[in-house]
């Protein structure tokens, strides 16, 4: 794809501080369209911060913004994620005492833009709880798809948060830590489902699972202390010193 | 020498639903001990059990020699029992260093200046409250906040889960040190079945509230099919 | 908490929920001589459901929900006996409307907040009003309240009688209608996303959902049929007192809706009945002491009926289904 | 049967103890004159304050289900308001014994009152007042006996050549009236002119005016008999020695009438008990129902009943002679002034002088008057 | 001008006496509610039990006013274990509707029992002689009684600072009511934590309750009419601090008797505006330790 392109995401000098920590140092970043990326970096860097700053759950302190070329700086959460900005959390954040269906269903009725509808009643908008559905079972929670959140172990919360996140049938899609818990052979779904997400759907994920990151990135931004350090193709990435020291270590990873 | 932990016939589970059934292990001062298994089988359970906070059914549970299933979570603690548990479950109103002297024993090694040597991570933010830490921090601030304890035994359930790799070998290295120096003994459930193998002393591989299999880490580690099969495999 | 509602069930009126209707019918025949305080129980049973609206569904928690049973009551009382408009539907509409219109003005200020903060600043507008009401003697009457409203007969035809038949018919009429409302709002879409703010607001706002709007409109809904509440009120017993804006209706709402279950609409039903029936039946055994039993019954459902009078129901019925 | 509406929860619940009391006793003591075969049932029924809504409620109960003759009790205004068209579409007749507002008692032609209107004090009060005192200031609850009460005293007050030199409309909730009180002593005023509901309220405004020492600085307290009721003068204590009220009733009147209520009341509930002025009207508001039930010999024509009440007249009253107005429905009483004084160990509000005979609530005049 | 500042000191003399009573009353509100999390509305019935004791103890007892104080202290205290172990510490962890219910019941079955056990009037305060009168400063009068009112409630707020705020139980209560099985699971006994902060809180309140029945008298339905000034103190306070509710209680104090001195057609109008302000522009209370 070419970098002429508008970029599905692009932030100018953004910047945020709490109190005298600067978790976000003038960054300049661009997720290209269709864009499989990924953003390393020591916990602590910013990285979560950053992903709330693109989706609006946290004001930034200056600096801009633009979701296809449309400057989203001031705009609320819900506008942006009805732009197609879609994400999963770091921390698991669902509706734990509602069946793992209406978790998904209730993203796609957003979607939809039935949600304001107060006379039919929710069970029988059929299309909407299909398609649910359909998300849970590419996740592998076809039997869980009744089952009240809360009693599900966590790994399988983790699957319903990416899920929700595709039920949202993003154009941008930021993924928080989306392996973390996930025990490995299901981390190896989560990478063929987003292997079957369509391509212009652009990604850009958080992972400290190394070999997760290398196998899905095509691009990798290094962020260090809320500045970029560097970015580039991941074996430039893998052998760059600096990234060592920070970050990756000299031990393998499995 | 008595054993630090020892189960047997353990059953417990939630409420009246039973989730481990017939479980047994020894666990000797300074040892070290991988529990592995898929997703739901169980390991949250079983260190959740030893710590106090699940519907205890049956069996046995001896901390140095002294049965401790009836105990409350509180006594267990302080009997040397120390708990990292998975969601991390900082306090979120309190600040790290709050979060820490809470869980200070009277008269412990640990200190603030101890883990924040351990962490500095943690000590740059000592006053940020606890749902003002990014996700690594709140897990090395679950761990920091166990250690303040003075446990004997450490029980670690994925503790390496959102940690930047170049961490992950230090906190290993330090256990690896506490183990020899400070005579702690560790239970680590661990996702990455290799890099767990490698730094323990015996494994224990769990299916469906069971234990399926335990022996030694390298034995386990050094058979690849044996390893697929108990772990990935159903 | 059992929910009703969401995309996974269905929403089929089932036989029990015929059932109040029912026994209210029944009532109407068989218990003549209680109808006023039928009546009474009717509208508590509206004013219960609007607060389930926004507590149970939607998580807002409020002690001052009396604010638009009192506007209704008295927008009602002032129609008739300040502007000689009698109609009752008239005094209806417009109880609904100006509740709801100060549902929306005070819901753009609280809503903005949570937990605690909601809970005082609700409590502190109810007693701003409160006060408002005891000082605007011209309108209100102050603290003497406003005697002699009257209505018009419905139709032209049924008199409100003293003895309370017209006045029982209208107020279940008039609660069928809007719980036939609020059940299909419960169970629509718009039912599932007020759970869902509930439940989990960050992931709401993270779903696209813009909050804050989407509960000022419940807010308001909600406010709009208390002060239909309130206009049955003034309507059977042809007065207003200040004490329908008072911080004890508010809190005494609170108490009905959570002894009969909050988030299931039917806790609505059950909690003003079996409260307002306690409440007169010791009042008439023991008019100095009748505080303790209700207090008693209270703690009872509080230790013995988690979740209300109907959440016991559940757990009794569970265990026989098990068994 | 006897409908009682009364108030037996919340913080006003001490006056449906009294009134109670009152019915009970009078009922034990004179069974014996009911003609045959007549048996008085009362039929409680607590409104727990000014609630017209349940008030109403409860009446429209206590007539439709337990279909009563007779309504009594109420104690506030806003409930006799709502309960006024009741009584009039069920044609019950209904005995007021305490609610003071001079305009209930117009609003249905079955309300007979038994107690006193606010009027009946304020304006012999202001007069008398006049006469020693130049500079009032008057401190009132905010509501409507309240500002009755004011009105009635700066009418006849002023026109007696005194000056108010300050108004306090105090909320009805007032618990505490340290800052009203320091604010009426630096206004230094000849007297404090005080209408406050009975008990604790009125109560804290006694133990303020002297605590803060109003009363030292030589300010008079004059008010109605409202703040210093029979049942708290032992809780207010010596501070209320030298109060001056203007009322339609006191314990310590030496009436023989009123000397036998009193013992008769202290046989029934011990000697620490004293009846209060709610309990005289209910007293006698039983007399008067009494007085119908025998008239009729027992079958109660509601017309009747209204008809024999409006021309009801007994000299036998605790509180000397009174008379129920027939055009008006309202009574007639004499009003007596009062010093709260100690005698023999106890304190008591002694009559020092008649005030005024046989007085018709002077706002019904008024009302006459304007027209 | 002269007589305007000295109306203002007397304004500021029994606003302040107000206040102090507000504060050592509510503290303890702000423990169980703040700190626990328990949506204690029944708050009042301890400050009720200790104005009932102190009027009892010294009416009928002849109990010395210091005396009677201490027991109201240590018998509501005591009285409030036995309800905290049989009942309050069962719903921890049950949510605010529960606990909502659960003590308006309380409320109300408290209401009953005053009632029968002291009718209908508010408890008389017989204050003994040495605490009558009033004491001359700067030209005015100010009632004995109340200025010891002031320096002893003054003296509490010192004790509960230094005793309270400056070790780690206030970071342990908080961490019980964020996790309870977390907190156990760090070795800190909640129950019993739960149960001496409870004590103490409750202690407090009925301690305030006796030495305030002389500003806010004791009668049976004492708890239900006072909440909403209690709940005020704790709201504008900010949860869970002890210093928050210290300066909301003053202010509420001060607010409200220069309302009435000046301007009494206002009412409470001002109290409520005001609170409706601060917590627009603090949501969490002036000094919130929890938002
Ligand atoms: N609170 C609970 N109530 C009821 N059942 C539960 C609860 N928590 C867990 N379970 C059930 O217990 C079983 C074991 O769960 P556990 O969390 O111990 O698994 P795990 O091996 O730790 O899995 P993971 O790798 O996902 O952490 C699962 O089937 C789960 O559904
Ligand atoms: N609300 C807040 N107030 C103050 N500091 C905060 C707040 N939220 C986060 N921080 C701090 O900002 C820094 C960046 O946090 P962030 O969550 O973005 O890190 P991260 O890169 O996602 O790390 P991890 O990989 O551990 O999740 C952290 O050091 C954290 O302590
Ligand atoms: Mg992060
Ligand atoms: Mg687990």
């Amino acid at each position: 794809m070419s970098a002429l392109a508008t970029p599905a995401l692009e932030t100018q000098m953004l910047c945020k501080a709490f109190g005298a920590l600067t978790v976000a140092d003038d960054i300049n970043f661009r997720l290209e369209q269709g864009a499989r990326h990924a953003l390393i970096g020591p916990n602590g860097a910013g990285k979560t911060t950053f992903v709330n700053m693109l989706t609006g759950a946290l004001p930034s302190s200056s600096g801009r913004i633009f979701m296809n070329g449309e400057d989203i700086t001031t705009m609320s959460q819900a506008a942006r994620t009805q732009r197609g900005l879609g994400r999963t959390f770091q921390i698991t954040s669902l509706f734990r005492s509602l069946p793992a269906l209406d978790n998904v269903a209730m993203g796609i009725a957003e979607r939809e833009g039935v949600a304001l509808r107060m006379w039919k009643p929710a069970s029988g908008y059929s299309a909407i709880r299909d398609e649910a559905m359909s998300h849970l079972e590419k996740m592998g929670l076809r039997d869980e798809a009744l089952t009240v959140v809360r009693d599900l172990p966590y790994g399988k919360q983790r699957l319903i948060e990416i899920a929700i996140a595709l039920g949202l049938k993003p154009k941008a899609l930021l993924l928080d830590e989306p392996a973390a818990g996930v025990p490995s052979i299901e981390s190896g779904r989560i990478l063929d489902v987003l292997a079957e997400l369509p391509k212009d759907i652009a990604i850009l994920i958080i992972e400290h699972d190394m070999e997760l990151v290398f196998r899905f990135a095509e691009r990798i931004t290094v962020l260090v202390q809320g500045a970029v350090l560097t970015e580039g193709a991941p074996d430039q990435i893998a052998n760059d010193q600096r990234v060592r020291d920070v970050y990756l270590g000299e031990g393998g990873h499995d | 020498m008595t054993d630090v932990l020892s189960v047997s016939k353990l059953r417990a589970g939630y409420g009246e639903t039973v989730i481990l059934e017939d479980v047994d292990f020894t666990l000797p001062e300074q040892g070290s001990l991988a529990v592995l298994g898929r997703n739901g089988v169980g390991k949250t359970t079983l260190l959740a059990t030893i710590m106090g906070r699940t519907t205890y059914h049956g069996g046995e549970i001896k901390y140095r020699g002294e049965k401790i299933e009836n105990l409350p979570i509180y006594e267990r603690c302080r009997r040397g029992i120390g708990y990292v548990p998975q969601t991390r479950e900082i306090f979120p109103s309190l600040s790290v260093e709050e979060n820490l002297l809470v869980a200070e024993a009277q008269g412990g090694k640990w200190t603030l200046e101890r883990i924040f040597e351990l962490f500095p991570n943690l000590g740059n933010r000592r006053r940020n409250r606890g749902n003002q830490l990014s996700g690594g921090e709140q897990q090395m601030l679950s761990i920091g906040r166990a250690l303040m304890g003075n446990p004997g035994i450490l029980l670690m359930d994925e503790p390496f889960e959102g940690l930047a790799p170049i961490i992950i070998e230090s906190i290993l290295k330090a256990v690896e040190k506490l183990i020899r120096e400070e005579a702690l003994a560790v239970i680590l459930v661990e996702q990455h079945a290799k890099m767990t193998l490698r730094v323990t002393q015996n494994a224990l591989v769990m299916s469906r509230g069971r234990v399926i299999h335990s022996g030694p880490s390298a034995g386990l580690l050094a058979d690849e099919e044996l390893l697929a099969r108990l772990v990935v495999a159903q | 908490m059992m929910h009703s509602g969401g995309y996974a069930r269905g929403s089929r009126i089932g036989v029990l929920e015929i059932l109040p209707w029912l026994v209210a019918i029944a009532a109407f025949f068989l218990l003549p001589e209680y109808l006023s305080l039928g009546a009474r129980i009717l509208i508590f049973i509206l004013f219960t459901l609007s607060l389930d609206l926004i507590l149970g569904y939607a998580g807002i928690i409020t002690l001052g929900h009396s604010v638009f049973l009192g506007l209704g009551a008295y927008t009602a009382g002032i129609l008739s006996v300040k502007a000689g408009i009698h109609d009752p539907f008239l005094q209806l509409i417009a109880g609904a409307a100006i509740g709801a219109g100060f549902g929306a003005i005070t819901g753009a200020v609280v809503l903005r907040t949570k937990d605690l903060t909601q809970l005082m600043l609700t409590l502190a507008i109810a007693a701003i009003m409160m006060e408002v009401g005891n000082k605007a003697n011209w309108l209100t009457g102050g603290a003497d309240g406003l005697p002699g409203v009257q209505v018009n007969p419905l139709f032209g035809v049924f008199e409100f009688d003293f003895i309370g038949k017209t006045g029982y018919v209208y107020c279940l009429v008039v609660l069928f209608i809007v719980w036939f409302f609020v059940r299909r709002m419960v169970y629509s879409p718009f039912g599932a996303m007020l759970t869902g703010i509930r439940e989990n607001t960050a992931r709401m706002h993270a779903l696209g959902a813009p909050v804050y709007k989407r509960l000022l409109v419940v807010y308001t809904i909600s406010a709009g049929i208390a002060g239909i509440a309130g206009v049955l009120l003034t309507q059977t017993t042809q007065s207003v007192g200040l004490n329908v804006l008072s911080f004890e209706i508010a809190g005494d709402v609170l108490v009905m809706l959570i002894l009969g279950g909050v988030g299931r609409i039917y806790g609505a039903f059950v909690g003003p009945t079996v409260y307002l029936i306690a409440h007169d039946e010791l009042a008439k055994q023991f008019p100095e002491y009748w505080s303790f039993g209700v207090g008693f019954l209270l703690l009872i459902v509080v230790f013995f009926a988690r979740g209300g009078i109907l959440g016991l129901i559940d757990k009794i019925s569970a265990r026989v289904r098990k068994s | 049967k006897i409908g009682v509406v009364n108030t037996f929860s919340g913080p006003q619940a001490s006056f449906g103890e009294m009134i109670d009391r009152a019915f009970r006793l009078y009922i034990k003591l004179h069974a014996d004159q009911l003609p045959p075969g007549v048996k008085i049932e009362i039929i409680n029924r607590d409104d727990g304050g000014a609630n017209p809504d349940k008030a109403r409620q409860l009446a429209q109960e206590l007539v439709v289900r337990d279909k009563v003759d007779i309504l009594s009790g109420i104690t506030f205004t806003p409930n006799a308001m709502a309960i006024a068209p009741i009584a009039t579409q069920a044609k019950i007749p209904t005995v007021l014994v305490n609610a003071g507002t001079s305009v209930v008692v117009t609003r249905s032609p079955y309300y007979v009152r038994s107690s006193f209107t606010i009027y009946q004090h304020c304006v012999p009060l202001g007069t008398w007042a006049a006469k020693t005192l130049k500079k009032t200031f008057i401190l009132v609850s905010d509501y409507a006996p309240g500002h009755d009460c004011q009105e009635a005293y700066t009418s006849s007050y002023t026109k007696a050549g005194g000056e108010i030199v300050g108004v306090i409309r105090a909320p009805v909730a007032t618990a505490d009236f340290a800052p009203f009180l320091q604010r009426v002593k630096d206004a230094k005023p000849d007297a404090m002119m005080v209408f406050l509901p009975a008990g604790r309220t009125a109560t804290a405004m006694m133990k303020g005016f002297v605590d803060l020492g109003l009363k030292s600085s030589g300010i008079k307290l004059i008010g109605t008999g409202d703040i210093v009721p029979e049942e708290e003068l032992p809780n207010i204590g010596d501070e209320a020695i030298g109060t001056i009220t203007m009322f339609h009733y006191s314990a310590a009147g030496d009436r023989p009438a009123n000397k036998a209520f009193v013992a008769a009341w202290r046989k029934e509930y011990g000697d620490k008990a004293t009846p209060n002025f709610a309990a005289a009207a209910s007293w006698d508001g039983m007399a008067m129902i009494f007085d119908a039930i025998k008239k009729q010999n027992g079958k109660l024509n509601p017309e009747k009943t209204v008809e024999i009440m409006k021309n009801f007249k007994t000299d036998q009253s605790p509180r000397g002679t009174i008379s129920i107005d027939p055009e008006t429905r309202d009574i007639v009483q004499n009003e007596y002034l009062r010093e709260t004084r100690r005698v023999g160990g106890e304190l008591v509000n002694v009559e020092i002088e008649t005030a005024s005979v046989a007085v018709k609530d002077p706002w019904q005049i008024m009302q006459k008057d304007k027209k | 001008m002269q007589a305007f500042l000295s109306s203002l000191v007397s304004v500021l003399f029994h606003g302040v006496a107000y206040g102090m009573i507000l504060y050592v009353i509510s503290v303890g509100l702000s423990v169980t509610m703040g700190l626990m999390g328990f949506v204690n509305l029944a708050h009042g019935v301890f400050a009720m039990a200790g104005g009932l004791l102190l009027s009892t103890a010294m009416g009928r007892y002849g109990v010395p006013f210091p005396l009677a104080l201490l027991l109201a202290f240590v018998v509501v205290a005591v009285a409030s274990v036995v309800l905290e172990r049989l009942l309050y510490s069962k719903l921890y962890s049950a949510g605010e509707l529960p606990q909502v219910l659960f003590t308006m019941g309380l409320i109300f079955m408290s209401i009953a029992v005053a009632r029968y056990l002291y009718g209908t009037q508010a408890a008389p305060l017989f204050l003994p002689d040495y605490l009558k009168g009033q004491i001359p400063l700067f030209g005015r009068d100010f009632p004995t009684f109340r200025v010891v009112l002031i320096i002893f409630s003054g003296l509490i707020v010192a004790a509960l600072w230094f005793g309270v705020e400056r070790t780690r139980w206030g970071a342990m209560v908080r961490a019980a009511v964020d996790n309870r099985d977390m907190a156990q699971s760090v070795g800190i006994n909640t129950n019993r934590l739960f149960m001496l902060t409870f004590a103490l809180g409750s202690g407090l309140a009925g301690l305030g309750g006796a030495l305030g029945s002389d500003i806010l008298p004791v009668q049976s339905t004492y708890p239900l009419e006072n909440l909403v000034y209690f709940m005020i103190v704790v709201a504008v306070g900010g949860l869970g601090s002890l210093s928050g509710p210290f300066i909301a209680a003053l202010l509420i104090g001060i607010a409200d008797t220069a309302t009435k001195y000046w301007l009494p057609e206002l009412g409470a109008f001002l109290i409520y505006a005001a609170t409706i302000a601060v917590l627009l522009w603090r949501p969490q209370g002036l000094f919130g330790v929890r938002s």
